[in-house]
């Protein structure tokens, strides 16, 4: 086990190095740089500017000097944000969306599976159609449209919740986590109940039924199991996606989260925290990645061997 | 202790109805074993199964099967799980695809006895795999099914089925994987348990070996319904219906001389033959008249041959 | 009495009468937005400068309203509809496959081949997409073509993890095994032993995909790539709805409702094919 | 010679714990044989003993841990990708467990003309259906069974359609994991009759495991006796009925069960007993001393070897 | 409630006081650091740190005179040389601040551009002195009228040499301990979400500060942002949604603050194009459309519409006579059509352009507005080209576009700003040749007479709408909701409302 892990986790390295050496080098291609916002900076001054950055330097020295800093921990300074540097920004966001992406992928895990297995459970009827109903909902009605409705609804109609920001402990946690963790309900009712349908019919199923353990514990102990598989590889990427932010959330949520960085940097050429949000993102996820891996593989035995 | 009465089994097949299992009815005493063979196909394990409760999804029962005065086809789901696994256990057929392929087998053992507390159930799930003769059993128990051979799968299902200690124990052909000088162990095991404590036993099997060991009374099947119904010795020492006698007759000896080619019983089964009307071994008997076509021979005093009884 | 597989799922999708109604309320859906427009003497790229932000009125030149430049609204809706339609079932359909061979390959070579596909995947999930839209419009042009590699560049990644991990479980079943030993080319495996047991899955999930693509479309037209005004697309006509939903909130239903109607057909349309695909399946 | 083992070992890897590598469990050890064209060996053996893992390997489905198999005298683990797969179509195997060989979402006719497909490229569809139905009907299922799923199928049906995929592509070997385990007698009887024929008229060679020494008597050229992945004797068949050599082939030889009650109740109660070993921790001496009545201190410290003893290899000296 | 809570729109790009370029991050700053010269809540300039000034005649020597007593929010006093220091840190390489063109462009400082290029260390060399600590002495190389428009704002800012020389920029961020000099200093910063600023008891002015405490809060979506503001959590907010304007405009019409900015909208066409370097059709498809349906009923950004270009932001300033101004749209149209057809277009001759505009909603909009006005009128197929905005600021200079929707910040409220801009030889991407522009604009420079410089700029603008390269479209307004039970507010085209001149009720 542990030498797999090992093995992914190096293989992880390589494929974050390949990550950031590609999106490096490939997003200075991209027109317009950090500081191509005002036209009037007579070049010289400008020059200076970019040169106080490095940006002067032949792109390969960049990155050398870009590797050089990250071996020491050190992401560069924002170019969006003139007072932090990434370490700075990521340090001070990723709390909030941390904690945000964690409470949703549990909600979302906790009801899609619900959803799913009462819907493979009842399926072809009333129960079935109504929780696919309620679990496409969260990718019907998309979050942009969603959030300020509920915010409309609770906070200003009702007055139970505050609009937006994140003061107000957890209360200010409750829409923005339901409501970023519907679009990710869908996806795993849906896998949860096709999946489920197909295990509850599996030879085995009918051995664990023999042993007269009732139908609860069926599909707990038996059926759930293989169901889950699918679903436990779809969580891998979904978690590294909302633990680390969600611009849209963030932005109508008024937090202060990382996930409005993915966007923004790179609408600013801000090249550091551009690489900073690629590397938190890309860490995760292969991070995650191989922790649906060895789930699978502690599900699954017999994906044990090689 | 179980009577079963014109047990029907049907399958839903493209909009139709397919009778796979056609009025069998026999009965087991405590203490029992009851022989079931038959032709590959005949409805064998179906009426196991219906018996558990456990048709697949596109199967129906019909008739009725008493099991100490309760009709297990009529009951509710609850009320039957009151029994499985505990008064009444079944033995697979395919002990692959019948174990599940993501849990250890001891704890697939222990759930049987899913009252007890975690570690005495463990522990004797690993008595009883070494009961059914599993080496190492405790390291044994610890892992998963796909590590097992076909033989040491089989007896793990045997295994789970003992550990229920049930009244009524259902056994579909339960030794197929296992080389002789296990099968008789397990076969020994079985014969102390329907002696000792008094278990009934339905036992499916092709090897009238097997049948000549363990059972008591026989019933061979054909074609979904029952040909005769009969004492081990009785049938061993005269099968009355054509079938009985093609099988044994087909039955390969070990001190008869080797023939170039092995003894069949001619003509081939016909698919769907619990549906049609007639016996269904007419196509291939020897004595076949041409009501035998057209009637469906009733079951009298054990045997489903006019042509015999006559 | 000879079932061809084929009318077989075909008797096991009609059974699901829900999938049925559903596929019927798609199919109007579809007509509605293809022939919908040829009833009407102007088109949705029409301005009525004189009727601007008119509110519904049944009886009227423009029965659901106009927009801010006085465009009829049912008729760029019905038109937003035919582009999304089209990009929403050729996206969820593209990614689908790629997705599935990619996902299918990976994981039922397993090892070494396996470790890299998914370093790849891995790499194109974390390469930041704004870059790459920024990019694929710049060497593509802000046009459909880009459009389209943009939406599909990533949306097959999460069914190619899906489908890998069942690849993965299906691999070590016997059934391959002994497809293998039959001599069974490892192509010939993947398409029809691996594909087969996973399409299920991609199934469910690239229903979700349709309305996916289609919304992500109005996100891309903001980085500037894609359907551009004044064509009309449900994305874009969402998105300018949603601006305006708390004071005219005819303009984000209209679209909005049918995408959720095709949506929820869609969901139970894939439903039906589950029965239809699965043999066990009673009928 | 169609297919050879020479001095054949095969392992699993097998998982243990978090910390440590997987380490190889040696399950076959050092098995060696020649097969001929047109002949059989027969492989009988405990159940567990590695019977079905060395048919895996015989198709370099597992890999040979020590030693070498040979396919008409090649090497298959050296043999290019392509030659190795075409080189299957000739080399068929039979599972032991036959739903869980065939694709649940194929139909029986998929399942059967599929490799056809691979082999016979220009093959159109009637032809491969017809071919199916015929050999279908040769292991005494009708053509209706066609369009089943594999759920839909008795065990024994399942199993008939196993053999008919393996016949199909009309191999040169197959290996037989207990091909008739669940057929009544007289199917049973029907299909050891076609393998005969089989042989006898295509020179069909065949690797026949099973527990049925009746019917192994009825097959096999050669037989070899396995205990714990090792083989204990190896003769031909004929001297084997006679007279097998091994304690373990001897005991195996009484515990046939008869059709007849009175002889089986008298034998009740007199199975073999003793404690199996594992695999795990293989016992250092001869690996049936603890069941052998016969057996002596040094049964028990050091294995004897196979040796040969009249026409026959046997791996106990007393 | 004593805390006045503001929205700032996205997050500030810095709180430096010598880097920050954003107009909201300037709210911040003008209430946590005071220049020479500061702004009211009407626009009105009022002194700040200095408490009087003088002039030379020649326009070219400022004097400001300090408070006496002045002390930074730490109690040490401030000093005329932390003036010096600021435009020395702002105009410094190191520093990488793209603020210091106010000093050697916007108004030309001795000095300052040297210093800005590298090209000299020295400080001695600079045009800004402190003769003693009370006095700050600019020094001009052309006179500059609006030098004190400039020191009114937020590029003004002193520098605390002590901290600074410590921590470094770092200084300014180091919530509870930054050290300013206005009205307010920094004591609680949580980046994307707020800064809160507690009132300074050092500040000279400190008896007349009302509100104790003032939060700003970042909110990036502005239907968000109404949300809070409806909830209460928000007394001013930094935008208003479009979508929202009519309706809020309607129902709360005292709160909607709807004033002019000093931005200009205008779209310029591309002169190296065959099409558009016709001077005929350009002005046909300026004159075609109609802005005031433009802006009141489409884009409905509360944007006015416009037909200067620099006029419109100092009401001392006339600007030349516009015709079309004065026509209806009718003969605009009229006349378009007529010079559209000199130019050699029609039916038989059809023309498509490409309006490059950036993908927010109210520059698409007013782009899809245009392009629909110009098929309608001239029967022109448009192609509107939404870009990101970066790169659509480099688009511009691959001029691959016919036309260029533009928008100008001024630098402050007056036509200079504007109009230099314009100047061929300071903006060569507009490729405009017109060396008599270059001459108007240097002889205005030289005036130091506000209404002689005024009259000669606006000759030079005649000029430079006589060629249309560009057609003006409207001047962008500021859109804010106030809380009525926020006093003291007004309309200020500076676009400073400093928490200091307001009380809470
Ligand atoms: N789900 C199903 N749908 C339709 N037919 C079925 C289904 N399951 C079983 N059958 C059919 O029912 C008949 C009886 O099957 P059963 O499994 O009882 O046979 P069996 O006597 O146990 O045979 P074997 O000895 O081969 O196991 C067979 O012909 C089989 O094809
Ligand atoms: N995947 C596996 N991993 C680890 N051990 C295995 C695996 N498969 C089989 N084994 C072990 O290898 C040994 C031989 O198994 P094999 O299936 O070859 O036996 P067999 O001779 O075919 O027995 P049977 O007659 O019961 O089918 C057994 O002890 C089994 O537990
Ligand atoms: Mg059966
Ligand atoms: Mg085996």
């Amino acid at each position: 086990m542990i030498s797999f892990v090992a093995k992914r986790l190096w293989s992880g390295l390589w494929t974050l190095a390949a990550l950031i050496t590609l999106t490096f080098f490939v997003m200075r291609l991209v027109p317009g740089g950090p500081f191509s916002k005002n036209r009037k900076i007579s070049p010289e001054v400008q020059a200076n500017i970019e040169a106080a950055f490095h940006l002067d330097e032949p792109v390969w020295r960049q990155f050398l000097r870009y590797l050089g800093g990250l071996v020491q921990g050190d992401l560069g300074p924002s170019l969006r944000f003139r007072d932090y540097s990434v370490n700075d920004l990521i340090g001070s966001g990723l709390p909030y969306s941390l904690t945000l992406g964690f409470w949703a992928i549990l909600v979302a895990a906790a009801l899609g599976i619900s959803l799913g297995m009462a819907g493979a459970l009842r399926r072809n009827g009333p129960v079935d159609w109504a929780t696919g109903a309620f679990g496409v909902m969260g990718i019907a009605v998309p979050i942009f449209i969603l959030g300020p409705l509920a915010q409309l609804y609770f906070s200003l109609h009702l007055g139970l919740l505050p609009v937006s920001g994140w003061n107000d402990g957890i209360r200010s946690l409750i829409l923005p986590v339901l409501i970023l963790a519907l679009p990710n309900v869908a996806y795993i009712s849906r896998l949860t109940r096709s999946s489920l349908i197909e295990s509850l019919r599996e030879p085995h199923i009918r051995t664990a039924r023999a042993k007269g353990i009732g139908p609860w514990r069926v599909l707990r102990a038996h059926a759930l199991n293989g169901a889950l598989l699918p679903v436990v590889a779809y969580l891998g990427p979904a978690t590294a996606g909302l633990i680390t932010g969600s611009i849209l959330i963030e932005t109508i949520f008024a937090l202060p989260g990382v996930g409005r960085h993915f966007v923004d940097a790179a609408l600013n050429r801000d090249y550091p925290l551009v690489m900073g949000i690629t590397l938190l993102y890309g860490g995760f996820l292969i991070l995650f990645n191989i922790l649906t891996d060895i789930t699978r593989a502690w599900m699954d035995p017999r994906l044990r061997h090689g | 202790m179980l009577e079963i009465k014109g047990l029907t089994v049907d399958f839903r097949v493209e909009g139709r109805m397919v009778r796979a299992v056609d009025g069998v009815s026999l009965s087991i005493a405590k203490g029992q074993v009851m022989g079931l063979v038959g032709e590959s196909g005949s409805g064998k394990s179906q009426v196991l199964y219906a018996l558990m409760g456990l048709l697949a999804e596109n199967g129906r029962a019909g008739g009725q099967a008493l099991f100490q005065g309760q009709d297990l086809l009529t009951m509710a789901p609850r009320a039957l799980d009151l029994l499985r696994g505990k008064r009444i256990a079944m033995i697979f057929q395919d002990p692959m695809t019948a174990l599940n392929p993501y849990q250890r087998v001891g704890d697939q053992l222990a759930e049987v006895l899913f009252h007890l507390p975690k570690a005495q159930a463990w522990e004797r799930a690993v008595a009883m795999l070494e009961r059914v003769k599993i080496p190492d059993a405790a390291a044994r128990a610890r892992r998963y099914p796909h590590e097992f051979s076909g033989g040491m799968r089989q007896r793990v299902m045997i295994a789970m089925a003992l550990l229920a200690e049930p009244d009524l124990l259902l056994a579909d052909e339960p030794t197929t994987a296992l080389d002789v000088t296990i099968q008789a162990q397990i076969l020994d095991l079985l014969g102390e348990l329907a002696a000792e404590t008094q278990t009934a036993i339905l036992i499916v099997t092709h090897d009238l070996g097997v049948v000549a060991r363990l059972c008591d009374r026989v019933t061979v099947l054909y074609g979904g319904r029952v040909m005769e119904e009969a004492g081990a010795e009785a049938l061993f020492e005269a099968p009355r219906h054509p079938y009985s006698q093609g099988l044994l007759a087909a039955t390969p000896r070990m001190e008869a001389p080797l023939a170039p080619r092995m003894t069949t019983i001619p003509g081939t089964p016909r698919a769907g033959a619990a549906s049609l009307p007639g016996c269904p071994f007419a196509p291939r008997c020897a004595l076949v008249t041409d009501r035998c076509r057209k009637e469906t021979p009733q079951l009298i005093e054990g045997i489903a041959c006019r042509e015999v009884t006559r | 009495m000879a079932r061809s597989p084929f009318r077989l799922a075909l008797a096991r999708f009609l059974k699901n009468r829900m999938a049925v109604a559903c596929t019927l309320l798609l199919a109007l859906i579809v007509a509605l937005c293809f022939l919908g427009p040829l009833f009407f003497p102007f088109t949705g790229e029409d301005s009525d400068f004189d009727n601007i932000s008119a509110p519904i009125d049944l009886f009227s030149a423009h029965p659901f309203g106009t927009d801010d430049f006085g465009r009829d609204l049912l008729v760029r809706v019905m038109e937003g509809g035919q582009v999304s339609l089209t990009i929403g079932f050729l996206g969820a359909l593209a990614a689908g496959v790629i997705g599935t061979l990619y996902g299918a390959v990976a994981g039922f070579a397993g090892g070494r081949l396996d470790r890299l596909m998914m370093a790849a995947v891995e790499v194109l999930y974390g390469f930041p997409y704004v870059i790459l839209v920024v990019l694929l419009s710049m060497l593509l042009g802000g046009g459909n073509i880009a459009l389209f590699a943009a939406i599909v560049f990533t949306l097959w990644l999460t069914p190619a993890t899906i489908v890998r991990a069942q690849a993965q479980s299906l691999a070590r079943r016997e059934f391959i095994e002994a497809a293998r030993a039959g001599g069974m080319t490892n192509t010939a495996i993947v398409l029809q032993h691996i594909v087969p047991n996973t399409m299920v899955l991609v199934l469910v999930y690239g229903s979700l995909l349709v309305p996916e693509v289609i919304l992500s479309e109005s996100f891309l037209s903001f980085l500037g790539i894609g359907i551009k005004e004044p064509q009309a697309s449900w994305g874009n006509l969402i998105e300018a709805g949603t601006a305006q939903m708390e004071t005219d909130l005819r303009l984000l239903a209209l679209p909005g409702g049918l995408l959720a109607l095709v949506l929820f057909s869609l969901n139970f349309i894939a439903d039906g094919l589950r029965d239809a695909f699965d043999p066990k399946e009673r009928l | 010679m169609i297919l050879e083992a020479r001095n054949l070992s095969v392992a699993y890897p097998l998982p243990r714990g978090l910390i440590s590598r997987p380490a190889p469990l040696t399950v076959v050890h050092d098995v060696s044989f020649r097969l001929e064209r047109g002949k059989t060996l027969g492989i009988v053996g405990e159940s567990g003993c590695g019977k079905s893992t060395l048919g895996r390997a015989l198709l370099h489905l597992l890999p040979a841990a020590k030693g070498e198999v040979l396919w008409a005298g090649e090497n298959p683990a050296q043999m290019a990708p392509e030659t190795l797969r075409k080189a299957r179509a000739k080399r068929q195997i039979i599972f032991q467990d036959p739903i869980a060989a065939l694709d649940p979402r194929m139909t029986v006719l998929k399942s059967l003309t599929r490799p056809l497909a691979t082999f016979e490229p220009g093959i159109t569809r009637a032809e491969s259906r017809d071919r199916a139905a015929e050999v279908l009907q040769r292991t005494g299922l009708s053509a209706d069974y066609l369009a089943r799923y594999p759920h839909e199928l008795s065990g024994g049906q399942a199993q008939r359609v196993g053999i008919a995929r393996a016949l199909i592509a009309r191999p040169e070997v197959i290996i037989c994991d207990e091909p008739v385990s669940a057929l009544d007698v007289s199917i049973q009887a029907q299909v050891v009759n076609l393998l005969l024929d089989l042989q006898e008229d295509l020179g069909l060679a065949l690797v026949f495991i099973s527990h049925n020494l009746a019917v192994v008597r009825q097959m096999a050229d050669e037989v070899m006796v396995m205990c714990l992945g090792r083989v204990v004797e190896q003769a031909p068949a004929e001297a084997f009925h006679l007279s097998p050599q091994h304690p373990y082939s001897q005991a195996l030889r009484q515990a046939v069960p008869e059709p007849d009650p009175l002889a089986e109740r008298s034998r009740r109660g007199k199975a073999l007993q003793g404690e199996l070993p594992s695999v795990h921790a293989p016992p250092p001496g001869c690996v049936f001393a603890s069941r052998c009545d016969r057996a002596r201190p040094e049964c028990r410290t050091t294995r004897p070897e196979l040796a040969p003893r009249g026409a026959a290899l046997v791996a106990c000296p007393y | 409630d004593d805390v006045l809570d503001r929205g700032v729109g996205s997050e500030w790009s810095s709180l430096d006081p010598q880097v920050n370029f954003d107009a909201a991050a300037g709210w911040i700053q003008m209430d946590a650091y005071e220049g020479l010269v500061t702004f009211g809540t009407d626009g009105s300039l009022r002194p700040g740190a200095a408490e009087r000034w003088d002039v030379s005649p020649d326009g070219l020597t400022y004097t400001f005179h300090l408070r006496p007593g002045l002390k930074w929010s730490n109690g040490e006093p401030l000093v005329a040389q932390d003036f010096v220091n600021g435009v020395l840190r702002t105009l410094n390489p190191e520093t990488a601040s793209d603020k210091g063109y106010y000093f050697y462009s916007v108004v030309k400082v001795k000095g300052a551009e040297a210093l800005a290029n590298g090209e000299t260390k020295d400080a001695a060399t600079l045009g800004v002195t402190a003769p003693d600590p009370q006095t700050v002495v600019f020094q001009l190389l052309t006179p500059a009228p609006h030098l004190l428009q400039i020191m009114g704002g937020f590029q003004m800012a002193p520098l605390y040499s002590p901290t600074f020389a410590e921590k470094g920029a770092a200084s300014f961020i180091d919530a509870g301990n930054v050290v300013s000099n206005g009205a307010y200093t920094i004591t609680e910063i949580v980046p994307q979400s707020h800064v809160l600023l507690t009132k300074n008891p050092n500040y000279w002015d400190a008896a007349n500060v009302a509100i104790p405490q003032v939060k700003y809060h970042v909110t990036e979506d502005s239907s968000t942002e109404l949300k809070r503001y409806q909830a209460g959590e928000l007394d001013i907010t930094y935008d208003i949604p479009l979508a929202q304007m009519e309706t809020l405009k309607a129902e709360i019409p005292d709160q909607v603050k709807i004033a002019p900015s000093t931005e200009v909208v205008y779209y310029s066409f591309n002169l190296t194009k065959e099409a558009t370097a016709n001077p005929d059709l350009r002005r046909a498809l300026s004159l075609a459309i109609d802005r005031e349906t433009l802006e009141g009923k489409i884009v409905k950004s509360g944007a006015i519409p416009d037909y200067s270009y620099a006029g419109g932001f100092d009401p001392a300033y006339q600007g030349p006579q516009i015709a079309e101004a004065a026509m209806s749209q009718a003969e605009r149209e009229a006349l378009a059509k007529e010079l559209f057809a000199k130019a050699g277009y029609g039916p038989d001759k059809p023309l498509k352009l490409t309006i490059v505009c950036t993908v927010a909603e109210e520059s698409k909009k007013r782009a899809q507005g245009v392009a629909l006005m110009w098929k309608k009128t001239l029967g022109i197929e448009v192609e509107v080209q939404a870009m990101e905005r970066k790169a659509w600021l480099d688009a511009f200079y691959a001029m691959g576009w016919d036309v260029f929707a533009d928008n100008l910040v001024g630098d402050f409220a007056g036509p200079e700003t504007f109009l230099a801009y314009m100047r061929p030889s300071a903006e060569p991407g507009y490729q405009w040749v017109k060396p008599e522009y270059d001459a108007a604009m240097d002889a205005a420079a030289a005036l130091a007479d506000p209404a002689q410089r005024y009259e000669a700029l606006a000759k030079a603008e005649k000029i430079l709408l006589d060629d249309a390269i560009f057609a003006p479209m409207a001047i962008t307004p500021t859109r804010m909701l106030v809380s009525p039970a926020v006093k003291g507010w007004g309309e200020s085209p500076a676009g400073y409302w400093n928490s200091q001149f307001l009380t809470l009720e």
